[in-house]
């Protein structure tokens, strides 16, 4: 029964005791066996971003191109699967031009603080049940902490190309992640107020009788909302990718970099997006949590039989594909429209949701 | 903290002592490469922060002498490279010149032709103003849009290629009438293609014009009063959106528009948006001057008589038209010859462009996106 | 629908933006430009669901099916019947209406049956690197013996290969063409 | 030396030789960067203390606040991009005997108090509720007064940022 289960339900957490017991049995030294799982750990996370990013990259051309009446890619690979491994085959061959003018080590160094501070922010995600590479007890600071650091990357290549368009460029992001990191901070605070914890884990189970999104009502939709808006910012996304802001800035901090540095910012801004679309699918979507209704035991029991990985990356993909819809529709903002919005609407709005998120909890006005 | 500025925090030109810049100013060269001038045109910008202080443009990087090429060719050849200005307009700026040379040889063009180049006309001008649509979606960072403009686009370019063989720089227009008659399934598809517009456009609102974030890019921005449309030589849209009564068609009417029924297209604002909005009621009102025509075609002849080789009498010719940018003029200097001693062009856009300094002046750099792309400048026709 | 009320500055015009009372403001414009954002979505969302509203034309595919307009200009062409005869007879009109010079025909007396000196062409070159395919070489032909062709893809790697010959080797005009 | 000890030494190599080449450097920018790389230092030297909730504000205020903050003005100020100007040798070696003293200090109040070094991993872990507590008591162990200190550096930063980037309204050009 035990197996059969296993069969319909794949699990990652069985992948990884039994893995763990493997290695337990084979290597004696704790000390080695760390090292062993730490690697293993990181080969696989690193695989699964670049795949990740591949899969992204097909996923966002696919939507812009049908958002469009057009096709896209469609002449690599089935269906033009592979056009996006031909373009990272590309920009690996390219030459990864430093201009003369350029603070080089700095130069050189800005793409790998921008992939690094990304990938640093995956470490508590729960990618299933009982999965999780390090489940902190303060899951949720530490991410938005991580991603405040985001911002030093992209100042750091602005300013060394010495190009007049990336350092207008970095000032735009310095600007616009410094202020809308309060709104996603705030708009977080709201579930760890509900859940009234910050480890990831907890806020999973928290939603166990239900998603937050729908246990929550108006003010925790609201401050979905502005969550979405938020990160959208953050991440430099359009419409609100004024970093970028090809017509206007010719490709804003990253328009000296070329080849695989290139690409770094490319897999950046992917694994952002992942990240960020993860994160909203933990905190109000529920995690890996099935979808349940009320007292229908028979449906509820179906929706557990769908593995909670598919759950996770459903939801994930769900809000990516909102983010992506943004992008291919929306015109950019003018930077101080952007700060507007974040001052002048978002912040005041998610300081009152917080307070009404604080008298639901305290009064337990939630299901 | 009031200070005054140090000598050493000005730069000034070696030899002829002009400031050149002031300490905390920024001067970016936006072009001849860049993706918002649509083209070869260099701004040089100062600026202040994010804020625009002053603009120089600079021309000339796409100057090919087209005046002085049309003083070579015979008054049927020089038609073609008109094409080559404004290259949204082509039939229209094609219609200016073979204007200036019938009215200087006297020639009356048959009705039929008539009709004609104003229908195409037309289909010019919305084919431009969907062109100009799609780019000023893109430049403000909507990429969609553009794909949506170009649907309908393509659709009069197959017309344009069904009946004058060429899809932009068409040709079609010869002294004393166009080259060759309607293809005969030119009015099933003109008619398939104005209602497709017709159903198409509240799209465009859907996406674009009604779009809160669009339309706070354009508002209020970008202003250029009457008064200054008037003394920087606006015309078209760009100043037609300022309130200024420009449109060639209306107050010097040519090959047939004082027929028909038709509005100039005027908003008071003079900011971004009032020039949108002139663009997109544009598109209304050719759709409108088409349908009046494409029923009642006149019969005939589609080309008058002319001699194999035109010879001008001796004179000044002036005709202007109304592009879809505005007022072009075509000047002729003859002196009986087969060519022309001088001919000059009288380009909308080397006008308009000359107004964009004015109309930047304290907007940031986004906002001067929004400007180009409002006053859609072709650069070709800049520099000619 | 003014969202973001900042940056009134309109070179001293004033600008009269209504009162309606603060709060109706306020939240009057978050909802109307969200449902103005939402509308848009809308859209873009109709066609993501809908692929055969596509209007991509498979280029390189549909080579097989794909005919142009039977005015289109491709390239000036000298067609030739079945006997390798040509209706051109070498009057040059088309290189007089060239405007750019693309047309170079070389001609040569040849004296027929009869004894006649009669002027024939013995290259007709035609540079389609220089031609702007304005057409006005066909109005001018007297004969209808040149027409525009179809093909389009010229791209070569080469600029010299765009140098045609058009007569053929050994081709001669048609006797009804003759003068 | 187990692998406690070598990740110890790697991160206080990290976080002293970053402090030392931001005092050295003389790109401003760059002495920024290995600043924020020292900064990264102490707050993985949290981490690896399990002490998650200091780590994480360490990088909060001062790696994605105060770093930001001195970042950006340097941006403001005219020459970022030249090499500054050799410091007088009398400001360099009171400096450095400032450092030293200090680092004296240091040392003679670890030597002197209970060992810290000896304990493997943390010494208790404080859950976020304990820490809350703490922060916003005013009993004998409550941090109201750290706390308010704290957001004052952050306030003091971002004035000096202000003032750095405000540019004096010039007069010669105000009327033209």
């Amino acid at each position: 029964m035990e197996k059969l289960h296993l069969l319909f339900v794949f699990s990652f957490s069985w992948l990884a005791s039994h893995l763990n017991m493997w290695l337990r049995t084979g290597i004696g030294n704790s000390f080695l066996l760390l090292v062993t799982e730490m690697l293993i750990a990181g080969i696989s996370l690193l695989a699964f971003l670049v795949i990740l990013c591949f899969f992204l990259g097909y996923m966002e051309r696919k939507v812009a191109a049908f958002m469009e009446i057009r096709l896209g890619p469609n002449r690599v690979g089935p269906k033009g699967s592979l056009q996006i491994v031909a373009d990272t085959v590309k920009l690996l061959f390219k030459e990864g031009l430093t201009p003369d003018g350029s603070d080089k080590f700095l130069f050189n160094l800005a793409p790998f603080v921008v992939v690094v501070t990304s990938m640093l922010a995956i470490a508590p995600l729960a990618f299933a049940r009982d999965f999780q590479l390090w489940d902190v007890n303060i899951g949720i600071f530490y991410v938005t902490s991580i991603s405040s650091m985001a911002v030093i990357g992209i100042l750091m290549a602005g300013w060394s190309s010495s190009n007049k368009y990336s350092l207008i460029g970095a000032m735009r992001s310095g600007a616009q992640i410094v202020s809308y990191e309060l709104s996603i901070g705030l708009s977080l605070i709201s579930i760890v107020i509900l859940s009234g914890s910050l480890r990831l884990s907890d806020i999973i189970q928290s939603q166990a009788n239900g998603w937050w999104i729908f246990k929550g009502h108006i003010p925790v939709l609201i401050s979905f909302i502005i969550f979405i808006i938020a990160s959208t910012a953050e991440i430099n996304r359009a419409p609100f990718d004024l970093t970028e802001a090809e017509q206007e800035l010719t490709g804003g901090f990253h328009t000296e970099y070329a080849g695989m540095k290139f690409a770094m910012f490319l897999l950046s801004e992917y694994i952002n997006l992942f990240i960020v679309s993860a994160i909203a699918a933990t905190i109000f979507l529920g995690g890996w949590m099935p979808f349940h209704i009320g007292n229908l035991t028979g449906f509820n029991h179906a929706m557990d039989y769908i593995p909670s990985s598919l759950w996770f990356f459903g939801k994930t993909f769900f809000i990516i594909f909102i983010i992506m819809w943004f992008r291919w529709t929306f015109p950019r903002l003018r930077i101080d429209q952007l700060l507007n919005l974040e001052w002048k609407y978002l912040l005041p709005i998610s300081m009152g949701n917080t307070l009404l998120v604080s008298a639901m909890a305290v009064f337990g006005w939630y299901l | 903290m009031q200070m005054t500025r140090k000598p050493s925090d000005i730069t000034t030109d070696a030899k002829s002592g002009e400031v050149l810049h002031h300490e905390g100013e920024f001067i970016i060269n936006m072009g001849p490469q860049h993706p918002a001038t649509h083209g070869v045109l260099h701004l040089k910008i100062w600026l202040e922060g994010e804020t625009i202080k002053k603009i120089e443009p600079h021309l000339g990087y796409i100057h090919r002498g087209i005046e002085k090429m049309c003083e070579r060719l015979s008054y049927r050849q020089f038609i073609f490279s008109t094409s080559r200005m404004d290259y949204l307009s082509a039939h229209i700026n094609n219609q200016a010149c073979a204007l200036a040379v019938e009215k200087a040889l006297g020639l009356e063009v048959p009705p039929r032709a008539k009709a004609i180049r104003i229908i195409l006309a037309e289909l010019t001008r919305i084919a431009s103003h969907e062109l100009w649509w799609a780019c000023s979606g893109l430049d403000l960072g909507g990429v969609t849009p553009f794909f949506y403009a170009f649907r309908e686009r393509e659709a009069i370019n197959d017309i344009m290629e069904e009946t004058c063989g060429a899809r932009l720089t068409q040709n079609f227009i010869v002294p004393g009438g166009v080259m060759s008659d309607l293809h005969h399934n030119f009015q099933k598809r003109v008619k398939r293609v104005l209602t497709q517009i017709k159903d198409n456009l509240h799209e465009y609102d859907e996406i674009l014009t009604g779009n809160i974030i669009f339309q706070n890019r354009l508002k209020e921005v970008g202003y250029l009063s009457r008064e200054d449309a008037i003394s920087y030589g606006c015309t078209g849209p760009a100043a037609r959106g300022s309130g200024l009564s420009c449109d060639i068609r209306k107050l010097y009417p040519y090959d047939g528009y004082e027929k028909l029924d038709f509005d100039e297209i005027i908003f008071n604002e003079g900011d971004c948006w009032a020039r949108y909005r002139v663009r997109m009621a544009e598109i209304l009102q050719s759709v409108h001057i088409i349908e009046q025509l494409i029923d009642s075609i006149p019969d005939g002849e589609f080309q008058a008589k002319t001699k194999n080789v035109i010879k001008l009498p001796k004179g000044q010719f002036y005709q202007r038209v109304e592009t879809a940018r505005g007022e072009l003029g075509v000047f002729i200097v003859s002196d009986g010859a087969a060519t022309p001693y001088r001919c000059k062009f009288r380009s909308p856009n080397f006008s308009n462009l000359s107004a964009i300094p004015q109309m930047a002046q304290g907007a940031k750099i986004g906002d001067l996106v929004a400007i180009m792309a409002t006053v859609d400048l072709v650069i070709p026709d800049i520099d000619r | 629908m003014v969202l973001i009320t900042g940056y009134v500055k309109m070179n001293g015009t004033e600008i009269n933006i209504k009162k309606t009372g603060f709060l109706k403001e306020y939240f009057g414009t978050i909802f109307t430009s969200l449902s103005s954002l939402l509308t848009g979505m809308k859209l873009t969302g109709y066609y993501f669901i809908h692929p055969n509203k596509i209007i991509t034309e498979q280029y390189p595919d549909n080579r097989a099916t794909l005919k142009m307009a039977e005015r289109f200009r491709g390239e000036v062409t000298l067609p030739h019947n079945e006997n390798n005869e040509h209706r051109c007879n070498g009057c040059q009109s088309c290189e007089i209406a060239c405007p750019n010079g693309s047309i170079k025909i070389v001609t040569k007396h040849e004296i027929s049956e009869d004894g006649k000196k009669k002027k024939r062409i013995d290259t007709w070159v035609y540079h389609l690197e220089m031609c702007t395919f304005c057409n006005l070489c066909i109005e001018a032909c007297p004969s209808k013996a040149i027409v525009m062709g179809k093909k389009f893809e010229h791209s070569v790697y080469d600029k010299s290969q765009l140098v045609k010959i058009l007569n053929k080797p050994g081709s001669k005009v048609m006797k009804e063409a003759e003068e | 030396m187990n692998i406690s000890d070598i990740i110890f030494y790697l991160i206080s190599s990290v976080i002293l030789g970053g402090a030392l080449l931001a005092v050295v450097i003389r790109h401003i920018f760059r002495a920024a960067v290995f600043l924020l790389f020292s900064l990264i230092g102490i707050a993985s030297l949290y981490f690896y203390l399990n002490y998650e909730f200091l780590a994480a504000v360490q990088v909060v205020v001062y790696v994605g606040g105060i770093t930001v903050l001195i970042i950006f003005s340097i941006f403001l100020t005219a020459d970022s991009g030249s090499k500054m100007r050799k410091p007088l040798l009398l400001r360099a070696m009171l400096s450095g005997g400032v450092a030293l003293l200090s680092c004296l200090i240091t040392v003679r109040l670890i030597a002197g108090s209970p060992p810290y070094l000896h304990h493997n991993g943390a010494i208790a872990e404080p859950g976020v509720r304990n820490i809350g507590r703490q922060l916003l008591s005013t009993t004998d162990h409550g941090y109201i007064l750290p706390f308010e200190l704290v957001s004052i550096l952050l306030l003091a930063s971002m004035i000096g940022c202000i003032v750095i980037a405000l540019k004096p309204e010039p007069t010669t050009e105000s009327n033209e």
